[in-house]
C-alpha cells in the first residue's frame, strides 16, 4: 500500500487538532509558528511569546507592522484583545513555573526518552545561540516536538540517544512527524499515529528504533 | 530636588569607566537603546563586558559598538542572527569572549542581582554542556543548576515615558530586559520619547519606579526598524 | 472558549480540599479577599495550610476561619497585631502551629514557587534564630541562607478589576500579595469590584495577566475597614 | 554642668537632618515614623513602605482614609505625585537589592559593632512576629537605629554583645538616641555627636561601653 508524508501544513494542522480549548501555548521559532495557522476558530487558545507578551494575534497586514510588537523570531506580530505585556523576568518566570499548557519546538534529535536537542548542531564552527530553548524545553506542562522524521540524508531524527549537545533532559512528551506521531516515554516510543498505508513494521524501519504500540 | 532629567546623552554617559559592564536592554531591535549606545561610541569607554540578549544587528547601535573594538566580553543568549555578520567576525577571529547564557536564565540571573539574591537553582540548562561544571542539585525530586546574579555597572534602557523622579513605561515587546536590568546596575540610563510632570504616570502603571532609574534623556520618536529575521521573499 | 469568570464564590471554591494549603492574599486588611474567605468557611475544607502576611484581624474574615478551627498551622511573617486575639488564643492554647517567615523571604518563597525556581540564598535572616537549621553560604563575601518555594493549592486574592480571560488589576496598596501568590498556586480564585469586557484592560497595564488566575468572582464593594493597629486616642 | 535628653521629637529632628537630599528612606513602625514630620521642606526625599508604595505622603485629612492605602504600621497614608504602587516581591527585591538609602528602625538593643534585635524580647509566653525587620535590617544601604539609650529600667540599649533574639549581624551603620549619636564598627562604639552638657565620661558610664572620638 502506499503512503504519503504529511505537508508541512497537515502537520501544523496534526499538532493544532490536539491543543485544547483554553490552553496556553508558546510556540517555537521556525515549523512550529505554522501552527498557528490551524488552530480551530471556535476555540480560544492564547499565544506567549517570551519576549514578553501572551495573547499574540497574527501577522499585521502589509504596511501595519510594528517593530515593537514583535515574537521570539523578531516578526511583527499584532496583540488579542485580553492581552498583556510584561517584561522579560516575569516571562520566563511564566515558561520556567510551568504555568505554560504546551510548549512546541523544533528539533534536530529527540531520544526515545524525551531527551531534546534542538540548539546546537556541535560543529566547532558553529557560533552558538541558545535563546529560550532550554526554558522552553523544560518549563511548560507539555512540550511537544513537530519534525519531519528524517533529516535530508534520511537519518531519523528520533534515535536512542542525542549526538547533538542537549537542550533538555527528558522533557519531550510528544514528537509529531511528518509519517506519525509519537510518545516518549521511559519505556521507549509510543505510537500514537501514523500516516495512512505506513506499516508499523516499514516505521520502525524508517525511525530504527522499536516503537511499542500505544 | 530630584533632577533625574539630563540635558544630553554625552552628559548621561560622562562617567562609565574602561572595564564597565554595561547592560543593554533590548530583544531584537525592539527596546535597543540605539541612540544610548551611539553616545557609549562617542563616550570612549573601552574594553567593555556588553550583556544583551543579542549581539547586534546589521551595523548601528550594539554592531557598531562591537566593530568600534570596544566590547571585550558578551554575555547573551542568541549572538547568532541574519544580520550579526560583526559579532560572528570578531568571535571567529577571536577578538571577542563569548559568554553564552539560556535566556531565562540570563534575565533570572539579572533579577537576582537586582533583588539582592545570593544565587538560586534553576531547571533551565540542566544536563546540557551550559551548566558544564556548575553546581547541580535535585530538590524535590527535580534537578536544578546553581546560577549567580548578574550585576552591572550601568545599564542603558529604552522607554517610552518618564518623569523627573526617573519613574518609566515602556512600549509593547519593547519592555522586555529594560526593567529587569534597570535594578541590576549600579546605573541606569534610560531614554525616553516622552517626558511627562510629576503625577502624570498614574502609580498604578508606573513600570519602572524611580528608584531604579538614574538618568534620563528624552530622544525624538523614531520608529523601530526590523531586523535579525529574513523577510519572507527576500534574501 | 475562557470564561473564567465564576456564578458564585461557591462555584469559584467548590473543590478546594482538607489539607489543602490556602496562600491568602492581603496585607492588614488592605487585599484580604474577606468574601472568599467568608466563602471558604462555608465550603468546610479542614485541616487547612494558611499563608498570609498576618493571621487574622477580629474575629471576621481570616479570624473567623481560624475560629472555625479549620486552620492545623499558620505559615506568616507578623501574626501579633492589636487585634489578633483569635490567633493568639489558639497559639497558646497549642491549637495552632506557627512558622515564622520573614516577610521578604515569604514574598519570595511565593514568587519562587510561581517562577520554578528550586531554591534561592537570601540575606534575610542570615544569624538569627528564623535560619536556625538552615543550610547556609557565602558567596562573594556576603552571608545567605537557602530556602525554598513556598507553593498553594489555591490563592484568593482580592483585585479591583477583570475580564473573562482572568486578566486583574488592584487597588492601591491592596496589591500587596495578591499577584506573587496568584503565580504561586495551582489554582487561584480572585474576586473583583468590576468585570469589564476583554481588551478594556490596556495590555501595558495588566497587574496579573490571566494566565495565574482560573476564577474570577465579582463581589459588591465595600470599602476597606481600619485593623491591625491602635488608633491614636483609643484603646 | 546640667544636660536633658533629646524629646522623641527632638531626636526624629536629628535624624531627620542627616538624610540627604533625594534619598530613598524606609521608616520604621513606631518611633521612626516620627522622623517624617520633621524632613526639610525643602528637599525630596521619597519614602518607601515594604508593603507596595514608594512616594508615601503624610497622614489623609480626618475623613479621608483610604485602608486600601496604608503604611507597614496598617495606618492610612498617601501618595505623592511621582509615587508608584508594586507588588511585595518587588518591594522586597527593592529593600534586600540595596536600592533603598537609608531605613531607620526601632531597637530592643544593638551591638558596638551593629547587631541589631529589634523583634523578639525571647520570652518564651511572647508570640513571635517579625514582619520585614529583617529585611530592612539587612537590605538598606545604611540602617540607622533611633531609639532612646536607656531602657525605662536604666539599662543600656548599647550592648557588648545581643542578649535578645538577632534581626540581623553587623547590619547598623548608626544610632540616634536621645543622649548621643553613634557609629557603630568592626572596632566598636564611634561618638558622632553627644548632647549639650553630657561629658564623654559619663556618656560611657550611662552606656557601659567604651566610646571611641569620631
Amino acid at each position: 500500500m502506499s503512503w504519503r508524508k504529511r505537508t508541512k501544513e497537515e502537520l501544523a494542522q496534526r499538532v493544532a487538532r490536539d491543543i485544547h480549548d483554553g490552553a496556553y501555548v508558546n510556540l517555537g521559532i521556525g515549523m512550529p509558528t505554522l501552527v498557528a495557522n490551524h488552530l480551530p476558530a471556535d476555540l480560544e487558545i492564547v499565544l506567549h511569546t517570551e519576549n514578553g507578551l501572551i495573547g499574540m494575534g497574527p501577522a499585521p497586514a502589509a504596511g501595519e507592522e510594528d517593530y515593537d510588537l514583535i515574537n521570539a523570531g523578531k516578526q511583527p506580530v499584532t496583540i488579542l484583545r485580553g492581552g498583556a505585556f510584561f517584561h522579560h523576568a516575569d516571562s520566563f518566570a511564566m515558561m520556567r513555573g510551568g504555568h505554560i499548557d504546551i510548549c512546541v519546538l523544533g528539533a534536530f534529535q529527540v531520544s526515545a526518552c524525551g531527551d531534546l536537542a534542538n540548539w546546537h548542531t556541535g560543529e566547532k564552527a558553529a557560533i552558538p545561540a541558545v535563546g529560550g530553548a532550554m526554558d522552553l524545553a523544560i518549563g511548560a506542562k507539555q512540550t511537544w516536538v513537530m519534525i519531519e522524521a528524517l533529516t535530508k540524508r534520511g537519518e531519523s531524527k528520533l534515535v536512542e540517544r542525542c549526538t547533538y549537545p542537549l537542550t533538555g533532559v527528558h522533557c519531550v512528551e510528544r514528537v509529531y512527524t511528518d509519517i506519525a506521531t509519537f510518545e516518549c516515554t521511559p519505556r521507549g516510543l509510543e505510537l500514537v499515529d501514523i500516516v495512512e498505508g505506513l506499516t508499523h513494521a516499514e516505521l520502525e524501519r524508517l525511525v530504527g528504533l522499536p516503537i511499542r504500540a500505544h | 530636588m530630584i533632577k533625574k532629567i539630563a540635558a544630553s546623552i554625552a552628559e548621561a554617559l560622562s562617567d562609565i569607566h574602561d572595564g564597565a559592564t554595561i547592560l543593554i536592554g533590548g530583544f531584537g531591535t525592539a527596546g535597543i537603546p540605539g541612540e544610548l549606545i551611539e553616545g557609549l561610541i562617542e563616550q570612549g569607554a573601552r574594553d567593555l563586558t556588553v550583556v544583551n540578549n543579542n549581539a547586534g544587528n546589521g551595523d548601528t547601535g550594539l554592531a557598531a559598538l562591537l566593530n568600534a573594538g570596544r566590547v571585550r566580553k558578551m554575555i547573551c543568549s542568541f549572538p547568532r542572527q541574519t544580520d550579526s555578520q560583526v559579532f560572528d567576525a570578531l568571535y571567529r577571529s577571536g577578538k571577542i569572549e563569548l559568554e553564552l547564557v539560556p535566556q531565562g536564565n540570563l534575565a533570572e540571573r539579572l533579577r537576582a542581582a537586582g533583588a539582592g539574591i545570593g544565587g538560586f537553582f534553576t531547571p533551565t540548562g540542566y544536563g546540557t554542556s551550559l551548566a558544564e561544571g556548575k553546581e547541580t542539585r535535585v530538590i524535590g525530586g527535580k534537578p536544578y543548576v546553581l546560577e549567580y546574579p548578574l550585576h552591572g555597572d550601568v545599564a542603558l534602557i529604552k522607554a517610552e515615558r518618564g518623569d523627573r523622579w526617573g519613574n518609566l513605561t515602556f512600549r509593547k515587546t519593547a519592555r522586555n530586559f529594560g526593567p529587569v536590568m534597570a535594578t541590576a546596575a549600579k546605573r541606569t540610563v534610560a531614554s525616553v520619547y516622552e517626558i511627562v510632570e510629576l503625577g502624570d504616570i498614574d502609580p498604578e502603571i508606573v513600570v519602572t519606579p524611580g528608584i531604579f532609574v538614574h538618568r534620563i534623556v528624552r530622544i525624538p520618536r523614531v520608529a523601530t526598524q526590523a531586523a535579525g529575521f529574513r523577510m519572507a521573499g527576500r534574501p
